[in-house]
């Protein structure tokens, strides 16, 4: 049987969690698709990355999200300082130690100095690979912005087609659109049901759901998503009287999902920022003529702020202020990843803002390869504790 | 101690000591001189009403600002003085207490702490005002962008964003694409058109070329005088001098009195390589530096390598105001000129390149071994540096890394870095045969 | 130049113990001794100078040269002259284990990776950053919270089954990592052998900043943890050399660097009949 | 009526047994070593045996503190924010701050004019483990805690020691020893490290006095002193404080007895 029948048969949420855990350093299940299909790997990390380009060219783009604390750090302790975040660090020691090997691309983009230089040293040590980085333009209110970007996927399709050994083809990239806005619009969905009931969905599972999105083929995974979400809308369990927490800090580097059921005993975390990177431009507009420009116009106009992309109309106070209204949330907690410089200096800024308000806060650092949380189950405890018992 | 081995007498607190002779060393004087003038000059327009801009030294808006008769203050510039000076940790504290990681770079937590809300402006330097306006020109540092929203949410200063993207193909080392160029082209002339509206002054690319041309002629010196690091022995040191006298061409570029400084500069360099003057007493041990320098230990630290006569002869960190060894001004094309200027700073070059450079540096400018000098503060500069590393001990050039931070006062400790510097040239005495 | 009767004296003075060695110009050692560094190095130098003395029997006039190393070798104004501990390392390793290219020193402050040549001389080093040290204290608190003495924790890891993941490179994380599986009821063994794994990745890392060249030598007082020795030897792939002696490496290189200043010998090796069985069938 | 309070600790556990929620019968110690739950369990009956009663004469056990979950002879837990702020105003009634500074992370809490938690902060992970830092600096300078509060409070003039972390404090350590700096200035230099370091969590909730500091910190004087040089207020400190946790629980257990009895008439 083949590898694709196998995953029609599997059970959504089954197919969901093993692509992920397989995808924290083997990528073991992407390998045999490339042997099986012969279609070309790329690799992206880690938030934001225009998928549908690489799909209508034949790639499965695949997003790489370090190796969460299940690899040792020895190439990378050699290579890097340790005052530098884990993800950036296992992602090095991922391809120091050939388990990126079969990828085709790899692709980053310039979400912080540390992810910059990290495509610049894993270029140094696999000079045969091709390392893709692109600048992601930061003065989005301008119209330059969008000659400049259209150029620049321009410049990516250039180097993606000798791999692909084909061109770019307007019509395949308006199906790619389609595909992917049906697997955005239903990891939406999703997240709207982890907001109005957190109660039918554990963070576990939410989690597998929205990683293997970017995992599986899109075709595969919409299937899949969709008798998922039916099921999951069905359930039938019990509403706690816990407090509704929105969570800020964890877009790129992965929390240990021990350390997110820890907390869940104390709170429902209505909205967090894991995984953020498909699901942050919401829509690609398929009506627009140019399907090319309709990509780079979702990435210019999305005014909804993401700590990595700085956009000059965004007010990151006011749109906190919105966001705790309008999720009912009654605690924020900053959930920042070990020497992630952008989500303290976000932190700072948004903690201004709830102040101001009065709204209840926390800030707790974790990493990747964390195995103890019971700092973080205590701290979320006395959030609640504080809130229910006021 | 009695028996001095031979060994020992490489190490000379003499050495350790030793300041160049005054009539050798004017211009240090002159650029102090000059660099409080500038001060003065910025307080004292603050204080007439004038609007003030914050300005990055990487890829420094300075010659469009002199267009329209703005005073530009540079918070990482008045952040390493303070910390030289001595008045870093006060700023350290205080931004920590609003809420700032220790993790957060230290030129920002100084930068913030340093003027109203948090702190008033008074500085041991004197009197900084608080911005206006922020221009930022996303350059090689991305925590530029985070810095200037801090300014923005606590200040409400307006910004001014210049996004420059990085040197980024790694098939062809130096390409720029040539939409990068238009792009950041395209996007200084948005922001003339909005200076045009806030100062009411009319652009005029006659005005630019002329400031441009001043720039030139600073630019070409400043590189001549650097390159004078290539002479064996040379007579300026490559790092902790041309770190002094790098301060013109950040803060007062674009006129002729820092046009002469640089002219001056050479002239000095010339008589001091005639006379046989250098940093040290003798010239026993040549060394590229990467990487930002420590400023609060700045004068103890630099002994360290002037105990064994070592003397720096290139380093990157200079090239943080443009990499001067590749790219010209050509005031002839201003909006052109200003663009790939603003491309080509050290850290918008990526890792590869990079290292290239310094590997050119080791060759032209005959050097025993490269020191690397990782600050936890910037991962703009230290993140993959263990790689440059490897890069060089697999083409046997010894290479010393060492580690503290360049504001923050709390991250120096002497005893481990003197063992760490003590050793590295006790290997490198052998290799070269001083034993 | 010295005949080959007349002593030499190194003393390590560490973060943490003051090490030293006696030893002839011939290069035999004649004795050694170890004593807390504390918060005064000169007493606690001087202290265990002349406990040397009394030890190999000799008088202060015997001493042709006193050679200090570590961090507080500046203090010891009693000495001829210092050398970095990164270069006594080297000469110890080569002296103790002549084969060796490669050193590894794990102090109670510093690691340190060392490549040297044939004849012992620094080739190249490289030691933890900031984040990462502490790791011969960390081990040693680490014991203490576990209500164990340093033999134990140095026995009782062997015999670990699943080793407990413990990846902070901070000792602080580590230790609170290490009260949590606790808390957690996770098996002693474990726990500590998953500290000690933690530690050595860290190291081979840092050698890998070096080149690992064979033979591997580990000195330093860590060396004397088989805990830490099983798990640098089964990070590494590789066997290391280690003896009782390699916990004074800094002393007894500080000692042959005097003998090569006395003697002008270019290379000393450890005399054949001073060799555990061991080290002979390796020599 | 008799309550228990049982602190299961990083390193220690901390029983205290409560008379009407107002007279303490007794605190007790003991370290924790590495079967948390069997030395909660030794706490509670040698407290039990000191204060003269029996299992069954104690109406209700709260636990607190790291292993609070797995003390199975507890009526109910409370986490150590709760415990402290209850055990700070038992000693000082006017306690509007509350600094907790564990073996682990600090914590820091603001509480309303009834003692309420209204706001909390634990520390960055880099500022933790003050108590293990001193503990350390003590073992390796060859003297115990109580010479190193000695020689901390004779100190004149204090020596800066980095207030980043720990390790760092300790490399400095061992930098300043290098250099013949007098013994207590590095001692009391030690002390204000650990102090700087939850200075930025105390200012975060806001410094309203007064401040109570509690847990084991206020074994050595020389650290409330420390605190009091950079808060620039006074700060509560006393041998009792130190089991402010455990006698915090006992009298949540006793409030809830209360709030029983009430709904019950």
């Amino acid at each position: 049987m083949t590898l694709l029948e196998d995953a029609a048969s599997r059970e959504p949420l089954e197919l969901f969690r093993e692509v992920t855990e397989d995808s924290y350093v083997d990528f073991s299940w992407q390998r045999r698709w490339k042997e099986e299909t012969g279609g070309r790997l790329l690799g992206y990390f880690p938030v934001y990355f225009p998928e549908p380009i690489a799909h209508s060219l034949g790639f499965l783009p695949v997003n790489i999200l370090g190796a969460s604390g299940y690899i040792e750090l020895e190439k990378a302790t050699a290579h890097t300082q340790s005052f530098v975040c884990s993800i950036s660090r296992s992602t090095f020691e991922l391809a120091a130690t050939g388990h990126l090997d079969h990828f085709d691309a790899l692709a980053f983009t310039n979400i912080c100095d540390v992810a910059r230089n990290l495509s610049g040293i894993i270029k140094r040590n696999k000079p045969d690979k091709t390392v893709v980085y692109l600048h992601m333009p930061i003065n989005n209110a301008v119209a330059p912005a969008k000659d400049y970007l259209y150029a620049e996927y321009g410049r990516l399709i250039e180097k993606l087609e000798p791999i692909s050994g084909r061109k770019l083809d307007m019509e395949a990239l308006r199906r790619s659109i389609a595909l992917y806005n049906e697997k955005w619009e239903l990891q939406h969905r999703m997240e709207q049901l982890r907001i109005e009931r957190p109660w039918l969905l554990p963070y576990d599972e939410y989690y597998y759901a929205l990683r293997a999105g970017q995992l599986l083929p899109v075709e595969l995974y919409v299937e899949k998503m969709r008798s998922f979400l039916s099921e999951v809308e069905k359930r039938d369990r019990k509403q706690q009287d816990k407090i509704r927490v929105l969570v800020l800090g964890d877009f790129c580097e992965q929390p240990a999902l021990p350390l997110m059921r820890a907390m869940e005993d104390a709170a429902y975390l209505v909205y967090d920022e894991a995984i953020i990177g498909p699901r942050w431009i919401g829509r690609v507009n398929e009506a627009e003529e140019d399907p090319l420009m309709a990509l780079v116009k979702a990435y210019t106009d999305n005014l909804r702020p993401l700590t990595t992309r700085y956009h000059p109309l965004i007010d990151k106070q006011q749109h906190i202020a919105e966001l705790v209204k309008d999720l009912r949330i009654d605690a924020v907690l900053f959930l920042v990843p070990k020497f992630c410089e952008p989500a303290l200096y976000d932190f700072v800024i948004r903690k201004l803002a709830l102040d101001r308000m009065h709204v209840p806060y926390v800030k707790l650092e974790y990493e990747e390869s964390e195995s103890t949380f019971e700092n973080a189950r205590m701290t979320l405890e006395t959030l609640a504790e504080s809130i229910i018992f006021g | 101690m009695s028996a001095t081995a031979k060994g020992r007498a490489l190490m000379s607190e003499e050495a350790a000591q030793y300041r160049v002779p005054k009539e050798y060393n004017q211009a240090v004087v002159l650029q102090s001189q000059l660099v409080r003038k500038y001060f003065e000059d910025v307080a004292a327009a603050a204080a007439k009403g004038k609007k003030i801009a914050y300005g990055l030294v990487e890829a420094n808006p300075i010659e469009i600002l002199r267009l329209f008769d703005i005073p530009v203050v540079y918070p990482e510039v008045f952040s390493l003085q303070i910390s030289y000076k001595g008045g870093a940790l006060p700023l350290m504290l205080a931004a920590e207490n609003e809420g700032y990681s220790t993790d957060c770079c230290s030129y920002v937590k100084s930068g913030v702490a340093a003027i109203p809300p948090i702190g008033t402006g008074q500085t041991p330097l004197g009197y900084v005002p608080k911005p206006d306006i922020a221009v930022l020109t996303y350059s090689g540092c991305q925590i530029y962008i985070h810095w200037w929203e801090q300014y923005h949410y606590w200040t409400g200063a307006k910004i001014f964003t210049i996004d420059i993207p990085y040197v980024r193909d790694y098939e062809r080392d130096h390409y720029v694409p040539r939409h990068d160029v238009r792009y950041v082209a395209d996007q200084l002339m948005n922001v003339i058109s909005q200076l045009e509206q806030l100062t009411g002054i009319r652009y005029s690319e006659e005005k630019l070329r002329e400031i441009l041309t001043y720039t030139a002629d600073a630019w070409d010196h400043w590189r001549m005088a650097l390159e004078m690091g290539k002479r064996v022995p040379t007579p300026l040191d490559g790092y902790f001098e041309a770190i002094y006298y790098m301060s013109l061409i950040t803060l007062t570029r674009g006129d002729k009195t820092t046009a002469d400084y640089y002219r001056f500069l050479v002239d000095e360099l010339q008589r001091r390589a005639e006379a046989g003057i250098g940093p040290t007493p003798e010239e026993q041990f040549r060394l590229v530096f990467e990487g930002v320098p420590n400023y609060p230990y700045y004068k103890d630290w630099w002994s360290l390598f002037k105990r064994w006569n070592a003397r720096g002869v290139a380093g990157t960190y200079p090239k943080v105001a443009g990499v001067v060894d590749y790219f010209r001004f050509n005031p002839d094309k201003p909006i052109e000129t200003i663009a790939e200027y603003m491309i080509h700073a050290y850290c918008n070059w990526n890792m590869l390149m990079r290292a290239d450079l310094l590997k050119y540096y080791v060759d032209a400018y005959k050097a025993d071994g490269v020191v690397i000098h990782s600050i936890k503060s910037c991962r703009s500069f230290s993140m993959g540096q263990g790689d440059f590393k490897e890069y060089f001990v697999g083409m046997n050039i010894p290479t010393l890394m060492i580690e503290s931070d360049h504001v923050d006062p709390r991250y120096y400790s002497e005893a481990q870095m003197r063992n760490r510097i003590d050793a590295f040239f006790e290997s490198l005495a052998l290799r070269k045969g001083l034993k | 130049m010295m005949g080959e009767e007349g002593y030499v004296i190194g003393v390590d003075s560490g973060s943490t113990y003051t090490k030293g060695v006696v030893m002839q110009l011939d290069g035999r050692i004649v004795a050694t001794d170890i004593t807390m560094t504390g918060i005064r190095i000169l007493e606690s130098a001087n202290r265990l100078y002349h406990a040397l003395l009394e030890k190999a029997g000799l008088s202060e006039s015997d001493i042709a040269y006193v050679v200090g190393t570590g961090y507080g070798r500046y203090q010891i104004t009693f000495g001829h002259v210092q050398v970095t501990e990164i270069s006594a390392h080297g000469l110890a390793a080569h002296y103790l284990f002549p084969r060796t290219h490669t050193v590894l020193d794990m102090g109670g402050q510093d690691t340190k990776a060392i490549r040297i040549n044939d004849k012992g001389e620094v080739i190249d080093f490289a030691m933890n950053d900031k984040c990462a040290a502490g790791t011969g204290r960390f081990i040693e608190a680490a014991a203490r919270a576990l209500g164990l003495d340093l033999r134990q924790a140095s026995e009782i890891a062997l015999n670990a089954r699943r080793p407990v993941k413990i990846t902070s490179t901070c000792t602080v994380f580590a230790e609170t990592e290490v009260l949590e599986h606790l808390a957690a009821g996770e098996r002693l063994e474990d726990i500590l052998y998953g500290a000690y794994l933690g530690i050595a990745t860290r190291s081979v890392g840092l050698l890998r900043r070096v080149g690992v060249e064979p033979e591997v030598t580990f000195q330093g007082g860590v060396s004397l943890n088989k805990g830490m020795v099983k798990a640098v030897e089964e990070t590494l792939h590789m066997k290391v050399n280690t003896s009782p002696l390699t916990m004074y490496g800094g002393a007894i290189g500080a000692a042959l660097y005097g003998i090569k200043r006395l003697t002008g010998k270019e290379e000393i090796v450890m005399p054949t009949a001073d060799r555990a069985p061991r080290e002979v069938e390796s020599a | 009526m008799i309550t228990a309070g049982i602190d299961v600790g990083a390193r220690y556990v901390k029983a205290a047994i409560l008379e009407d929620g107002k007279r303490v019968l007794v605190t007790l110690v003991d370290r924790s070593g590495y079967d948390p739950l069997g030395a909660a369990r030794k706490a509670f009956e040698s407290a039990l045996s000191e204060a003269g009663l029996s299992r069954s004469d104690v109406s209700y056990v709260v636990s607190t503190g790291f292993g609070r979950h797995r003390v199975d002879f507890r009526d109910a837990n409370a986490t150590d924010i709760t415990a402290a702020a209850a055990g700070a105003r038992f000693f000082y009634p006017n306690t509007r701050t509350v600094v907790d500074v564990g073996a682990g992370n600090t914590r820091t809490s603001k509480l309303d004019e009834n003692g309420k938690v209204v706001q909390f902060r634990v520390t960055d992970k880099c500022a933790a483990g003050g108590g293990g830092f001193l503990e350390r600096i003590a073992y390796y300078g060859g003297i115990d805690l109580s010479q190193l509060e000695e020689l901390a409070l004779k100190s004149q003039k204090p020596v800066m020691i980095s207030t980043v972390c720990s390790v760092l404090a300790e490399t400095e350590v061992i930098n300043l020893v290098t250099k013949n700096i007098p013994m207590e200035d590095i001692m009391m230099g030690a002390v204000m490290s650990v102090a700087g370091r939850v200075v930025a969590p105390i200012k975060q909730v806001g410094l309203t006095p007064e401040v109570t500091l509690v847990g084991g910190m206020n074994m050595n004087a020389a650290f409330p002193l420390a605190l009091e040089r950079f808060l620039k207020v006074h700060v509560n400190s006393s041998r009792d404080l130190v089991f402010a946790n455990a006698v915090g629980a006992a009298y949540l257990g006793y409030r809830r007895l209360q709030k029983r009895a009430v709904i019950a008439q």
